[in-house]
């Protein structure tokens, strides 16, 4: 027999004193328990101190929003309007935390999952559901938002992200002080992914070249069905060790927390002092896509326990605590909300299916003749169906 | 004669089974395999059944599943992997071309690699992008690696096995968008056949239809309707491609002296143009007309809400079939 | 018309250079590019002048060089990111085909890859196994590439700035066993043609044979010796892989009704059966002989002991000439 | 101005305090700098001293054979009987004394350079130079001395030994308590493969399975061209540190270090406690292969420097000193060595070109239809040139 996990769920699982956490589960401001006289845990209070109401309560009111539209993509999938969905539900604070603290001239390499993230860097929700949907591979402008494509193929993005944070490095928008042009990227991925060898690499080119980057892996405790031990046997966190830069626990579900830590690793990236790993420790409240059956694999009792974690709850307590926020402001955020989902089901129902000739589209950016006769085949075949002409002459030349 | 009703998921799956009964150094790894079955339940039960030493949960790096599986077969084990989408194999690209397809070259015979990688391909099913593509070909041009593609339960009941038996590295192809289609009653005592060789699925006498994987069953309904026309199509599922049961196909295309290959891997550098090529040099004054090629076309394989139309089907087949009759 | 006298492996040097020159935001990168100049001295030079931010040596891990070659893409750059030898590429093989490949076409146009992928390919230089492979096919089967080889000092020299000048990924590969042959005249002030475009580099009456790379000057050797018999070869440097340029070859082939198709690369699934499947379909009724192919064997690349007898070579390139003659 | 390595030569190149030390440059015997009273430390003094001056001895004896092989099959590469050769000139300790380390039953995964390591496997020396000569891939059976072949593709081998090892958890043969049967497996790599994703890969694996691997790193300061700054910018031992397991420096040159500690590192596989990393800290004395050329990349003072440093002077100082050693003794070792290479000259001289219809061998184990017709054309096309009939009825059939 062999012993073949020796990272245990206790061990990896726990957030353990390493975490850095500012606001309970229950809502309390904290100081984290992470040596908390340490520079790094000043300056994350710092960081969370300078927070305006305003901000706390669109953090909250992004949680919110995100939460509903991911909702509404869930039925809209059980309802056929989507292929398939891949739900944020539990991971809302750690992508609008770490996506508030990004700047107009950061840039985001997201998964499939990032629609928190999305919501922050200004990408409209019904263009993600236009992938999950089947009506694109995505299809945004990624330089409209500075928010790359999601990228499905898990961890490829990290090397995409090395690589342009090595095009600011060569373009002197580092270290400037700045503000305005300093500018960092960020690269999301999940726990699963830190297994992959790009992602290592990424590790690997960003530590030599000392690139302006932020690696942030969602550690949602599960990969599917595979618990989080199966890619590590220490937090994961601890890998930035292994390549010399720094390794940081956040408490995933904390966004005032999340949003600190980011901001100050991103601010780091910026100034040139190089990349920084945060793992967001935090739970895959749903299933990993709507075709995945999570009672295969976990018991319900662990997501019991995270529901008492939540995020949302969890700022929604501090807000209302501190009277940062009333009835009225909750009533309204659930309205927009709503309004919100509204749209997003309204325009998924609305959305037109492409026309199957555009699939000849920008395979290349400069004329190709091959794809232009393929097109014009295309194009007359399908005509010939219109006609009910189905041996017309357009099946004279071949497919090819 | 025992016989089980199967769909082609649960014949591979009870074939899987029963290489795993058979030889105790079978072991099945993935993502996913484990608890869930995979993401396909391909190997659902084994792992409770097997244990966790032999269904192994790999962590998420598809290069190490594969090199990971070279070194257990070195120890003598015979590892079955799973790759969990055709368009995740990529990352495996090098351990497979470079090392578990040249291995036993370089030992000069002294080490054997039975190694197995299943691969669910093909399109058809509404999925995000990487989900839905044909990587055959990528693999066909590499000495030292055997390809094979089921079609339908019985096959995936037995070329599991046949491919498990394999001392050398056999890629494992299987029809996603078939595994859940009709069941049918499935021989468990006797091999259709021997694992490299092409199978006539329908007779016929006007031209010969070349596929395999997914597309058999789309060619054989093409073969119907284009007899309620008068035109006799002989449908010949290849099985293994890699090597090609070529006596088996030129047996056809002398008779019919035409030929039409179907895929969805885009047409360029598919194994329609080995196919073409080959049967052109072996068949020339056979030939009433060039091979053929229906497939899919010279574009990333699309957003699902087109890949009806970027995938081949009846028509397109039925379509090529009337331009080959039409020299 | 101002020249120079430039070896292939000068010749592509000085195109690196003078693209390097007229455009800032190409950057070099791979192993070994700047102080050694790379293991073939491609980029001698280049680190020194053009310093350490435009031309990177990187890490020793190829599949970061291409997946951050595409991150630079995307902040506006224009990588060339060179592969030290042919059997290196394949851990880089999913961010080509999987990412580099589809960006485009995942982003439906709204951003560019104009990536440069140098890759030193083919054998006869008595190496080590990985370092003389022809990989080539396993990248035209991928929509959303494009593949250009140079036989040349004159196509090294404006063939490597075309394909830094494309707004598309390029791969280019480079005949490794031409590098140092005899340096010529390369005409500075005029590229020969468009980068997409095959060439007649003998004109003849009997067979046409097609070639690229390193192949190039072998079958012009069979050319000149099967003149001395009085056949009369017309050899093609296809020069372009994907797309070929179909129209020069058609015209060929019409006029002498044969081909014979040569390369390194095994034949099977080569570049030779994409050709000769096409050419059947295009010229059915002009062939009086089926498209013939000459390559490497359904073996890894051998020992370099015995690699003269592997490698196609002018006695191959005529025995099959003579083959298809004899239809 | 990108600020493109930060890793400096200093920080990088230095064995520095935390690197197992047990013989001086001078041939001294230290208790090593590292913490000197851990337990690691302790368990390195204690299987230094455990050796007998017949292993000693025999270390020196091997050390003195292989590098003369290695001179020896470098002049051959200069009189064109090999193609190429990878001189392991400078790491004959880091070989040797891990090599030594292991038992019969433990396997071995080297890269190219291994040729120290191959002898002390039993492994004939001209086999090694059939490689390099053109004549095979390799081509010995790696069960014979459980010495897999050497493998090109730098870092594809850790995962290979990675599977190798998780197969003999699966076989039973760890932890069992009999030192005859439990089995550790043990990989090379160098400091510029550390960056490839699949080592990465193979320490996730490694330390998700607990699999019984030792990671051996000969950083030898280059690859190819580029210093070790370039893969990593902390010291490569602490790469394991990010994986979970433990990480250790030793100085390469000090042969009975690293028998020590790659003994104490075997052990623990060997008991089930896991992987280990070594770092053994060494230099590349010499050209990266024949081909190379090193002036252009580095400068001569650097190599002068670690001169100082030989592994095998090391030795032999402290094999004088101590008496265990006389001038007899030294002289044998030299004419042995002189015998080597004569044996070994005169074998790769003799050393018949393989019959080019060999090539067709072995692609598959079991037949193939395309093979055979190949070797079969390729038969009667090659007769046909012995006949002088160059267009004989061999050329009927094509070249498939
Ligand atoms: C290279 C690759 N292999 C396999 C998959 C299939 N797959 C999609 S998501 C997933 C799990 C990823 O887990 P994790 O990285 O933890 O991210 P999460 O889904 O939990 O957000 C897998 C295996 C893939 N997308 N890419
Ligand atoms: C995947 C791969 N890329 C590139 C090469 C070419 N190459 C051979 S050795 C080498 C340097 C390796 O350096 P290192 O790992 O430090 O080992 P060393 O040669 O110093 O022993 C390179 C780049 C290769 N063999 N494999
Ligand atoms: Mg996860
Ligand atoms: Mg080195």
């Amino acid at each position: 027999m062999t012993d073949s996990a020796v990272g245990t769920r206790a061990e990896t699982r726990r957030g353990g004193p390493e975490m850095v956490q500012l606001l309970t589960p229950e809502g309390e401001r904290v100081k984290s328990p992470v040596s908390p006289d340490s520079p790094e845990q000043a300056e994350y209070d710092q960081i969370a101190s300078e927070l305006s109401t305003e901000d706390l309560r669109g953090m909250y009111r992004d949680m919110v929003l995100v939460r509903r539209v991911d909702a509404e993509a869930t039925n809209l999938q059980r309802q056929g309007e989507l292929g398939i969905w891949a739900s944020l539900l539990g991971q809302e604070a750690a992508q609008i935390g770490s996506g508030r603290a990004t700047r107009e001239q950061d840039y985001v390499f997201p998964t499939y999952r990032e629609h928190g993230v999305a919501w922050t860097r200004g990408v409209d929700p019904v263009t993600l559901l236009g992938l999950f949907r089947g009506a694109s591979h995505g299809g945004w402008d990624p330089n409209a938002h500075n928010f790359q494509l999601y990228t499905i193929v898990i961890g490829s993005q990290t090397l995409h992200a090395t690589g342009y944070a090595m095009g600011v490095q060569r373009d002197g928008t580092v270290g400037t002080g700045d503000p305005a042009r300093d500018t960092a990227v960020i690269a999301y991925f999940g726990d699963g992914a830190s297994a992959q060898g790009d992602v290592n690499e990424a590790f690997v080119y960003s530590s030599v070249f000392n690139a302006p980057m932020v690696f942030f892996c969602q550690n949602n405790q599960w990969a599917i069905s595979e618990p989080n031990e199966r890619q590590t046997r220490i937090p994961l966190y601890q890998r930035a060790r292994g390549f010399g830069f720094p390794g940081v626990r956040v408490d995933g579900n904390d966004v005032i927390a999340v949003y600190a830590v980011t901001k100050a690793a991103l601010d780091r990236a910026r100034a040139g002092e190089g990349p920084t790993l945060i793992e967001a420790f935090t739970y895959r409240m749903g299933a990993h896509t709507t075709t995945d059956d999570p009672t295969r694999y976990r018991i319900a009792a662990e997501v019991e326990e995270w529901k008492l974690k939540d995020p949302i709850a969890r700022l929604k307590a501090y807000l209302s605590r501190g009277g940062l926020a009333d009835a009225e402001f909750f009533a309204s955020v659930d309205a927009d909300a709503d309004d919100l989902a509204a749209h997003v089901r309204k325009a998924c129902q609305e959305m037109p299916d492409p026309d199957p000739v555009t699939m000849f589209d920008h395979v290349y950016t400069e004329p190709h003749p091959q794809i232009d006769a393929e097109r014009r085949w295309f194009a007359e075949y399908s005509e010939s169906f219109a006609d009910g002409a189905e041996e017309g002459a357009a099946a004279q030349e071949v497919a090819r | 004669m025992t016989t089980q009703k199967l769909s082609l998921a649960k014949g591979i799956n009870a074939g899987l089974r029963a290489a795993m009964e058979a030889e105790p150094k079978v072991v099945v790894m993935g993502e996913d395999v484990g608890k869930l079955g995979g993401v396909f339940r391909i190997t659902d039960g084994l792992q409770k059944d097997f244990g966790e030493d032999r269904v192994i949960d790999t962590p998420l790096a598809e290069s190490g599943i594969i090199g990971t599986a070279i070194g257990l077969a070195l120890r003598g084990y015979r590892p079955v992997c799973e790759i969990q989408f055709d368009g995740f194999i990529f990352p495996a690209y090098d351990q497979i071309v470079s090392q578990l397809a040249k291995m036993t070259y370089r030992a000069k015979g002294s080490v054997k690699m039975p190694v197995v990688i299943r691969v669910p391909f093909g399109g058809g099913i509404g999925a995000v992008e990487h989900h839905s593509e044909s990587p055959e070909a990528y693999f066909a041009h590499t000495p030292g690696l055997r390809i094979v593609s089921c079609s339908n339960p019985t096959d995936g009941y037995w070329m599991i096995q046949q491919a498990i038996a394999s001392d050398d590295p056999v890629m494992f192809f299987e029809p996603k968008r078939r595994y859940h289609e009709k069941a049918v009653e499935v021989d468990l005592d006797t091999p259709p056949g021997p694992l490299y060789s092409a199978r006539v699925v329908r007779e016929g006498e006007h031209v010969t239809v070349a596929c395999y994987g997914p597309m058999v069953k789309t060619a054989l309904e093409a073969a119907a309707a284009a007899a309620e026309e008068g035109k006799s199509l002989e449908v010949i599922d290849l099985r293994a491609l890699s090597p090609i049961d070529w006596a088996t196909l030129e047996a056809s295309v002398l008779k019919t002296g035409r030929l039409v290959v179907v895929h969805e891997a885009p047409v360029v550098l598919g194994l329609g143009s080995e196919i073409s090529a080959r049967i052109t040099e072996d068949c020339f004054y056979a030939l009433e007309a060039p091979v053929l090629r229906v497939g899919g076309f010279s574009t990333p394989y699309p957003a699902s809400r087109v890949e009806e139309e970027y995938l081949p089907d009846l028509d397109r087949i039925l379509d090529a079939v009337d331009r080959s009759l039409a020299y």
